[in-house]
């Protein structure tokens, strides 16, 4: 593997495969790379083995073949070597009560710094830290069962940064929020990829939130990652995402019809509001 | 259901070093206990009530509701001590007789009766105190603190934070089952109930093993650590806390 | 003297028909003297360090089942929490005794009891902090080790599922109550009679009026069971 | 209440007031009419009230003060009446894991029916028809906890459809799906509200479906009705919207940003994809 393979990828899975204890064959032979320092989106429909993929990149579950590089190195299933993967590869599930096992935000917190055998001090800081990036200091002494469910996908967010890892996962981040939620978290997200220049990676079958804010795509059905590239170069292939449950953000799909029924000779099909904006700006123009 | 729980959050004593509400609490439970008297045990419940509902701001009704739900037992407990059963009719006050045998109050019966129904307001006060000016969390920082064994507390921690969640999921199950008229006999009662409950079970299950995955990809190592809050040490309190006591014994001695 | 039949008859009746809560059956804070109170408590605490100690060898094999046991104590308390459908729509609640001593084991059962019934006191006012001790061992030591001595037993003797899980739930049920009454009656011995008139009383109010309480439970248990079974 | 009124409205709300046991304030004088035999839709943030005043379409809930109409006559809250209530009223719950208790799907669907106490025939009937018309037949005998999400859901609506109501109430019914099964279980419940002569009524914070499978549109926002109308009355109201941490659909906004920021001409601000392409295409012809 050479120096700049290793600068630029944070995470490469190479041919993993995956079978369930009962049998099912839900990965079935993955190969990718995850840039270092972008937000990375895993598209798929329900079923498609997004979650199944997610478990292997902190060591939850170990592939039945194939491997997992970490920072260019292949992952060490020793505990040493699982405890520091999980440091620095952080998991956000979908539902938080899933993942808030303590009734105290704050004591929520801290579990996962605790773990790192950090000194008394900087654990504290790390937690006021994470409290503060997420938002959620005013809500360290309350109960965690009295949250709104969006405080509470802020307080499982702020327990995995804490632990001031390279990598975030997230799975479904978006899933069960309000318009303003969603927006509110992805701008959550997007600010600290940037203050704490990580490397985020979403599994999620939100669509129209995909172009807004991520940098490259990778689609996944039955187990099998079918397209990947750049949100342009992705959605570009309208067929194919058809096929695998998926479609294109609305946007898209409205520019799509003008340009091939409707006649509207746009250079591009854009994905986003602005985007849309300035190809139907530029058709005017020429036009005019 | 009732949550005290609520309550204790909003409370202004709860900065207040649970350490000293507990023993503050347990103490004057136990002198109350222990002095077995009716004014004693008046003076704890207007103590604890107080300090309660004036200094930690809980509301009056939730305090009363509190109050009302121990009186069932209370009640048919009192009343089961206070009657007796025997041949001799002079023991009683007022009897009943029933083949051969005389039914009544006696009035030493009625004396117990009443010094128990203050002394168990008395304590149960105590116990109001605490749970309505402190938290769960910290009352389990206490526990630790008094070297309770740690996987004992751990439980605790977890067994009350799930509490929660599986309360919702039956809620809304059992709102679910009720709109497809689950309810609306004994038989189809059963039948629902039982259903939602091996439901619940199972999703609990599932519950515990998704947990135990996130707990794993934030690195658990076999023992759950958390930082704990720092709290207010206040020596006055302490000081106040021994002095009421102080009078409450010696008050009880003056008694006896 | 019919008239004094019929005021007994209407004393004893409206005792029974009172419609007080399950839970409230837990003795209350302040209901027991200190000793009491102390030597009840003395009796469970090796029963509940017991249970620890089981629960921390099982652990140390599956680490995953601190939390499922963990979720089986919240589920206990919520279980005990539900309203039982019944008759005359006064409201009762299960115990999970039986379900969970069949579950979990007697041992582990010790354990998750004294939690629940620390959470009951403090949550919900049911029970108290100076009768843990009494509540725990009826509750949670006497009652699942009946329970699962009775299910074992019908094991043995090949008896049908069902039966083992209805006999546990309602014997570990009663046994529980029983056992209360006992508490109840050694704490308070009548003036004349004693404790064993004392313990008639007692049972007559709050074993006896258990008895189609325990019966429903035993039903219920059965159903989940049977439920459990088909997954 | 004249005939007319009658015939119109099949739920009507008259400034209903909730208050939990513990004191919170959930609905602030709600005061709607529920049109028969349309799809009306619910809008509203997390927490705004929409599942509480669902509860109280069926009786659930029972208002603090104010009053609940079906079909004109006030809701009698009797046992007897509570039946009749529930039977005509059915709900459809967020999810469906907590709507389905039953060890397999027939037995599942049936549940509802049999606790009508109907002749056996006439059960299984409706049974069958249920299932048909939700496409689940072929999954009659397997366990509920083996369905996908997906299936989970018609299995629910399938339960509530077998005791034939005449409004279904559903609570998020696309939460959870992906881009596929949402447009399959709007559609599968477009043809049910045809061939059932149901009224539908959806909760949803999902706002770009609203414009394309509903009729009309209630806007909720702290425990009061803050708009109310067809699609187009509602989405006019743009400001207000975003006040209730909502927007308008992606491509509402669209066409917003064009008319007032990019001077195109648009007679008004369509909210479809298909009302889009019209206005551009009016558009490019006028100018033509």
């Amino acid at each position: 593997m050479n120096e700049s393979i290793m600068q630029d990828n944070i995470i490469q899975l190479k041919d993993l495969h995956y079978h369930y204890p009962d049998g099912t064959h839900a990965l079935k032979g993955i190969t990718i790379t995850i840039p270092k320092g972008q937000v990375t989106a895993l598209l798929g429909g329900n079923g498609a083995g997004k979650s199944t993929l997610f478990q292997h990149l902190n060591g939850i579950l170990k592939p039945s073949s194939g491997e997992v590089f970490f920072d260019g190195q292949p992952v060490d299933y020793s505990r040493k070597g699982l405890l520091n993967l999980r440091q620095a590869v952080g998991m956000v599930f979908q539902d938080p009560d899933n993942q808030l096992f303590s009734a105290s935000v704050y004591q929520d917190v801290s579990y996962g710094v605790l773990n790192l055998q950090l000194p008394k001090d900087e654990a504290q800081r790390r937690v006021e830290h994470a409290l503060e990036r997420t938002g959620i200091s005013h809500l360290r002494n309350k109960p965690t069962h009295a949250l709104s469910f969006g405080q509470k996908k802020r307080a499982a967010i702020a327990g995995v940064l804490a632990m001031e890892p390279q990598v975030l996962v997230l799975d479904e981040p978006t899933a069960g929020l309000d318009p303003k939620g969603i927006s509110e978290i992805m701008q959550l997200l997007l600010e600290t990829q940037k203050g704490m220049d990580l490397t985020i990676l979403i599994a999620t079958h939100d669509i129209d939130i995909v172009p807004l804010y991520c940098d490259r795509v990778f689609v996944m059905d039955e187990g099998e990652v079918v397209l990947e590239g750049t949100c342009g170069e992705v959605f570009a292939k309208r067929e194919k995402l058809r096929n695998v449950n998926l479609r294109l953000p609305r946007i898209g799909h409205l520019m799509e019809i003008l340009k091939f029924k409707d006649g509207f000779a746009l250079d591009e099909i854009p994905m986003t509001i602005s985007g849309a904006r300035k190809a139907l700006k530029n058709w005017r123009d020429e036009k005019a | 259901m009732l949550n005290t729980d609520t309550y204790a959050y909003a409370s202004r004593l709860k900065a207040i070093d649970p350490m000293q509400k507990f023993i503050f609490a347990f103490l004057t439970l136990g002198v109350c206990l222990w002095a077995d008297q009716m004014v004693v045990s008046i003076a704890v419940i207007v103590l604890m009530s107080g300090a309660t509902i004036f200094f930690g701001g809980a509301p009056f009704s939730v305090w009363l509701k509190l109050m009302i739900v121990p009186m069932s037992f209370l009640v048919i407990g009192i009343i089961t001590i206070a009657i007796n059963i025997s041949r001799d009719v002079h023991s009683f006050l007022w009897a009943y007789s029933i083949a051969g045998y005389w039914v009544g109050i006696s009035e030493s019966g009625i004396r117990e009766g009443i010094n128990l129904f203050f002394r168990v307001l008395g304590s149960v006060s105590c116990l109001y105190f605490l749970s309505l000016s402190t938290p769960m969390v910290d009352l389990l920082s206490v526990l630790r603190r008094l070297r309770l064994p740690k996987l004992m507390v751990e439980m605790m921690g977890l067994i009350y934070r799930f509490i929660f969640v599986l309360l919702e999921t039956a809620a809304t199950m059992l709102i679910a089952q009720n709109s497809r008229l689950g309810y609306i006999n004994l038989r189809t009662g059963y039948r629902s109930m039982g259903s939602m409950v091996s439901v619940l079970f199972i999703r609990a299950y599932k519950r515990s093993n998704e947990l135990y995955t996130s707990l794993e990809a934030r690195g658990y190592d076999g023992e759950i650590k958390v930082l704990e809050e720092t709290y207010e040490n206040n020596k006055k309190l302490v000081f106040l806390a021994a002095l009421i006591n102080g009078v409450l014994i010696f008050l009880a001695l003056f008694l006896k | 003297m019919s008239k004094r039949i019929q005021l007994f008859v209407g004393l004893v009746l409206m005792m029974f028909l009172i419609p007080y809560k399950a839970s409230a059956m837990h003795i209350m804070e302040g209901f027991l003297q200190p000793g009491w109170a102390i030597s009840w408590g003395a009796l469970t605490i090796p029963f509940v360090v017991l249970g620890i100690f089981s629960i921390k060898k099982t652990i140390s094999l599956n680490p995953r089942l601190k939390i499922l046991l963990a979720m089986a104590g919240a589920f206990v308390f919520v279980l005990s929490a539900l309203k039982l459908p019944s008759v005359t729509g006064s409201c009762s609640h299960p115990t999970g005794v039986g379900f969970g001593a069949i579950l979990f084991g007697p041992t582990a059962m010790a354990v998750i009891g004294v939690i629940v019934l620390l959470f009951q006191a403090l949550l919900l006012a049911h029970g108290g902090l100076t009768t843990l001790g009494a509540n725990t061992f009826s509750m949670a030591v006497v009652g699942p080790f009946v329970a699962y001595g009775v299910y074992k037993l019908v094991q043995k003797f090949k008896g049908p599922q069902w039966l083992g899980v209805f006999l546990a739930a309602s014997l570990g049920d009663l046994s529980t109550y029983v056992t209360t009454s006992i508490q109840l009656a050694l704490a308070f011995p009548s003036e004349v009679g004693g404790i064993a008139a004392s313990l008639t009383k007692f049972m007559s109010i709050f074993a006896v009026t258990q008895i189609p309480l325990a019966i429903s439970e035993g039903i219920l248990t059965v159903i989940i069971f049977n439920a459990l079974a088909s997954y």
